[in-house]
């Protein structure tokens, strides 16, 4: 039996290593001379001009390829759907088992900050680093820290279930309807100052047309979503321990 | 940005991977490959990428840590969860 | 610098593969998932750093890191962790019915 | 009328159920049917585009090389009516089963519908691998989501294998990258040519093993037979009648685009692939005694005679193999509803068991043997004529291996099949000679799913007869001549 395992064991290993090579082939082959070219290089010189955002990444995700951030918030989307599903949850046990009295009051102080954190990094996302994805997470991990020091009680009071779902969906509806606006409006599907979303002064917090509103409904999205997943899977935790 | 760092910085990378995979505490390994995501995020910042860095940090070392903490908390028996390890 | 990126990212990926191909626990799998998922990571960003480039934040002095990548891999970010969410939930789920999350102890998951 | 609609629509549909759970706990039947009558529309509406003047259409108003394009041609419309035929008959025997309480079921089966279409559709290779996320996520989810033990394992398991190969894609995606520095599917082919030859190698392997993880071709066919087998009849019917077809879209159209002008082993590689997966599928499915399992590995199988078809690298053979996808649409959803309806009247779904029981519908048996006939392939139906096309021109095209493996294969599944019909027609003779205790089960009631499934039937033999009737022949070597044209492909998409 053993020896069966460390048989596979040294087979699996033999199918990496050679893997690896066949990769490392590859890319020994290729120069290593890095260069902008194609679209990222018109993006690099225009994206301001043509998208009004300052963070070309945001510009890439928001703007010239945002069909795939549709896409890829679908793909959480439908994660916490089934999750959800396969999770489902009758009732929602009140857990008021948190950390002591001092750490409540001190989280209760650092909670408005982390909530303003996240609010800057979803608002401009089209000027520095960050934006819906990053700050969705944020406001997840708030909740997460929530349940950590308040117990799960926190959730059932503040965030039901159907809350969340509402919220998320919201989200999503928001990204679709700005995409279907553009297509209404006859410039193509999540299409952005061609279709006449206001493009504002360039750098300031209004501006960048219709990328903050597809930030917020992605923070919307991504943030009730992973704080879905994680009270699905963390009152299965409660269930076990009351019982 | 000296040369040495970024050196080291990839072996640490490496070593953690190895880590996460090799070690049979599971415990142990999981708070590896979060270890290996800060410093996969660290790679991203030094290779000047923010944003990737930033979501990085937040989403792999946040919610999944968090996520594979409430997942292995339930493989323990049930008594196990919420009691001292020492006994 | 680059050729360091790429090279740890061979080996990141190849240690997932193992991972999932040896070790027989659940949990390892999923790790293995995780690491795989990042050496891709590594390989697009790194496909698009350019030495003494500066971030793609307008307005930008001197020569901006291509990024196209950096999208691709925050998509790829947030699929992958979604990805590896659900595999979680597949996990304590079939750990409420086994009692366990060794493969070799879980029928359907043999061989 | 934009293309996107096809995507957006069951999109659409999927983030409103929540709401409309909110106002209504079990939502009504009418209303899924509408949203599902909606989505396949706009799902054939794009068909149409496709098939009558190929189209593009671009998104956000970018040009081409900037932002995605979505394209129809005459490739993806045949997959596409496949598909939305395959879902809309899926979407009725679910509401038919379960009515409008699991709403989740819903929002998931219409993300599914979504995905599919944008995998279709799509000419962006890193929006293809959004999409195939969807796809997997939302078809490992339907898989568990009868939330079985059995349904659990098979769910886990898909899950990791198609994680795999999601991952072996986006690593190929990322060497495309590193190598060009486009991902747009119509620049791709005159970029590649210039890749050194070991990168093309890696490319083609991870693009090639990623895409058949995910299509389930032999020799990484592991979770097939288990998510296929332990999923709802509905599920099932839609696994082996949509989900495979779309992974072979992609792995036709993707193999056609960069890998046939600049070479590499990749069509020899399917070509093997499939011969494997017809000898290998058509063994394991002989040795099983559980009939969704027996279907499951027949799927295995049929995926391998698409794949011999895609392997020629003829206008011809893709042509086959792709009228091949369509009839085993037909036959395998056919097939999957029919048994389940069988398997829960008689409470088994073992073969052996169901010899021994009486109280199977005559009616059902009928639809059954028809299907049965035409997958094993007899003359007049559609499994023969598209099975007999692939074999006249794997043999000019690729040798005569793979002809032998298809007669060889013919031959197993005739013996399998044998068995289940036959387990079949005892059963009910035995309830026409005796047992009168179960007279209860006689009432004839005509559920939607056995008119669906009879409609299938007369389709089978349709479709068989229309593959003789030279204009159908000729509109159908349109597809394969489509697949095959690069330039045609750039074209369109370029706009030029």
């Amino acid at each position: 039996m053993n020896i069966r395992l460390a048989l596979s064991r040294l087979a699996s290993m033999i199918l990496c290593l050679s893997f690896g090579m066949l990769l490392f082939q590859g890319i020994a082959a290729l120069d290593m001379d890095n260069r902008v070219t194609g679209a990222a290089a018109h993006y690099l010189s225009n994206a301001p001009a043509e998208t009004g955002a300052n963070n070309i990444v945001s510009a890439i995700l928001f703007d010239y390829r945002a069909f795939d951030t549709l896409g890829e918030s679908t793909v959480i989307f439908t994660a916490v759907c089934g999750i959800a599903m396969l999770f489902p949850r009758k009732q929602i046990l009140h857990s008021a088992r948190g950390l002591s009295f001092i750490t409540r009051r001190g989280i209760g102080f650092v909670a408005p900050f982390i909530l303003m954190y996240a609010a800057a990094i979803i608002l401009t996302g089209h000027l520095s680093p960050g934006g819906g994805f990053q700050g969705g997470t944020v406001l997840a991990t708030f909740t997460v820290l929530m349940c950590v020091v308040y117990g799960s009680g926190f959730e059932s009071t503040h965030l039901p279930p159907w809350k969340k779902d509402l919220l998320e969906s919201a989200g999503a509806l928001l990204f679709a309807g700005v995409g279907l606006f553009g297509l209404i409006v006859g410039t193509g599907f999540l299409s952005n100052l061609s279709a006449g979303f206001p493009s504002g002064a360039p750098g300031t917090l209004f501006s960048a047309g219709s990328i903050p509103f597809l930030n917020i409904a992605v923070a919307l999205k991504v943030g009730a979503g992973l704080s879905t997943i994680f009270y699905c899977m963390i009152n299965i935790v409660e269930d076990r321990r009351g019982s | 940005m000296s040369m040495y760092f970024v050196v080291f910085l990839y072996v640490f990378l490496v070593g953690a991977s190895l880590a996460a995979s090799l070690i049979n505490d599971i415990l142990s390994s999981v708070i590896a490959l979060s270890i290996f995501g800060v410093l996969l995020s660290t790679a991203f910042a030094i290779m000047q990428a923010p944003d990737v860095a930033l979501t990085q940090a937040v989403i792999n070392s946040g919610i999944i840590t968090a996520v594979f903490l409430a997942a292995y908390s339930q493989t323990e028996k049930p008594g196990c969860y919420g009691e001292e390890p020492d006994e | 610098m680059l050729m360091l990126g790429y090279s740890s990212a061979v080996v990141i990926f190849c240690t997932g593969l193992y991972t999932i191909m040896a070790r027989r626990n659940l949990f390892k799998t999923v790790i293995g998932l995780s690491l795989m998922e990042a050496s891709v990571l590594l390989v697009i960003v790194t496909s698009g750093f350019i030495p003494g480039g500066v971030p793609p934040i307008a307005p930008f002095r001197g020569v901006a890191v291509n990024p196209l990548p950096h999208a691709f891999t925050l998509t790829a970010i947030v699929i992958g962790a979604s990805d590896i969410a659900l595999a979680l939930a597949f996990i304590v789920k079939l750990n409420k019915h086994y009692g366990t999350a060794d493969i070799d102890k879980i029928r359907g998951l043999r061989g | 009328m934009s293309l996107v609609l096809a995507v957006v629509t069951p999109l659409l549909c999927a983030f409103l159920i929540p709401v409309f759970h909110l106002v209504w706990k079990t939502l009504p039947v009418c209303l899924v049917g509408v949203m599902g009558l909606a989505s396949l529309a706009a799902s054939l509406a794009a068909a149409c585009t496709g098939w009558v003047s190929p189209a593009a259409s671009l998104l956000g108003g970018w040009p081409p090389d900037l932002g995605i394009v979505l394209v129809a041609d005459r490739l993806a419309a045949p997959f596409m009516l496949l598909t939305s035929m395959g879902v809309a008959t899926s979407l009725v025997c679910s509401l038919e089963k379960y009515g409008g309480g699991p709403w989740r079921y819903y929002a998931i089966f219409f993300l599914l519908a979504a995905s599919m279409n944008g995998i279709l559709l799509t000419a962006d290779l890193f929006n293809l691998f959004v999409f195939y996320e969807i796809f997997s996520v939302a078809a490992y989810l339907l898989v568990a989501s009868s939330m079985s033990w059995q349904a659990m394992e098979a769910g886990l398991k898909y899950l990791v294998l198609g994680t795999m190969g999601a991952l072996f894609f986006l690593l190929g995606t990322a060497f495309i990258f590193m190598a060009t520095g486009i991902l747009n599917m119509a620049l791709l082919p005159e970029a590649l040519s210039v890749v050194p030859r070991e990168t093309l190698t890696v490319i083609s392997t991870c693009l090639v093993l990623g895409l058949a993880l995910k299509t389930g071709a032999f020799p990484v066919h592991f979770w097939l037979p288990d998510a296929h087998s332990s999923a709802q009849t509905p599920v099932s019917a839609l696994l082996s009648g949509a989900l495979v077809k779309v992974s072979v879209y992609a792995l036709t159209r993707i193999s056609c685009l960069f890998f046939l002008s600049n070479g590499g082993g990749v069509f020899r590689v399917i070509t093997i692939m499939g011969v494997l997966s017809i000898l290998g599928g058509h063994l394991m499915a002989f040795r099983q005694d559980d009939i969704k399992r027996l279907l499951a590995f027949s799927t295995v199988a049929q995926i391998g005679y698409i794949l011999v078809g895609v392997g020629c690298a003829s206008a011809a053979g893709i042509a086959a193999a792709v009228f091949h996808a369509i009839n085993h649409m037909l036959m395998k959803m056919g097939l999957f509803i029919t048994s389940g309806d069988i398997c829960e009247r008689v409470g088994t779904r073992s073969i052996r068991a169901i010899k021994d029981t009486a109280g199977v519908l005559p009616a059902n048996v009928a639809i059954f043997t028809v299907f049965a006939l035409a997958i094993v392939g007899v003359p007049p139906l559609n499994g023969f004529m598209s099975k007999w096309f692939i074999m006249l021109f794997s043999v000019t095209d690729t040798g005569l291996c793979p002809a032998l493996a298809i007669a060889a294969g013919t031959i197993i599944s005739a013996a399998y099949y044998y068995g289940v019909v036959s387990a079949l027609v005892g059963s009910v003779v035995r309830r026409n000679t005796g047992s009168p205790g179960n007279n209860d089960l006689d009432s004839p009631t005509v559920s939607a799913s056995s008119v669906i499934t009879g409609t299938f039937a007369v389709l089978c033999l349709l479709a068989g007869l229309a593959a003789l009737w030279p204009p159908m022949q000729s509109s159908f070597l349109s597809i394969g001549e489509t697949a095959v044209d690069i330039e045609g492909y750039a074209r369109l998409v370029l706009g030029k």
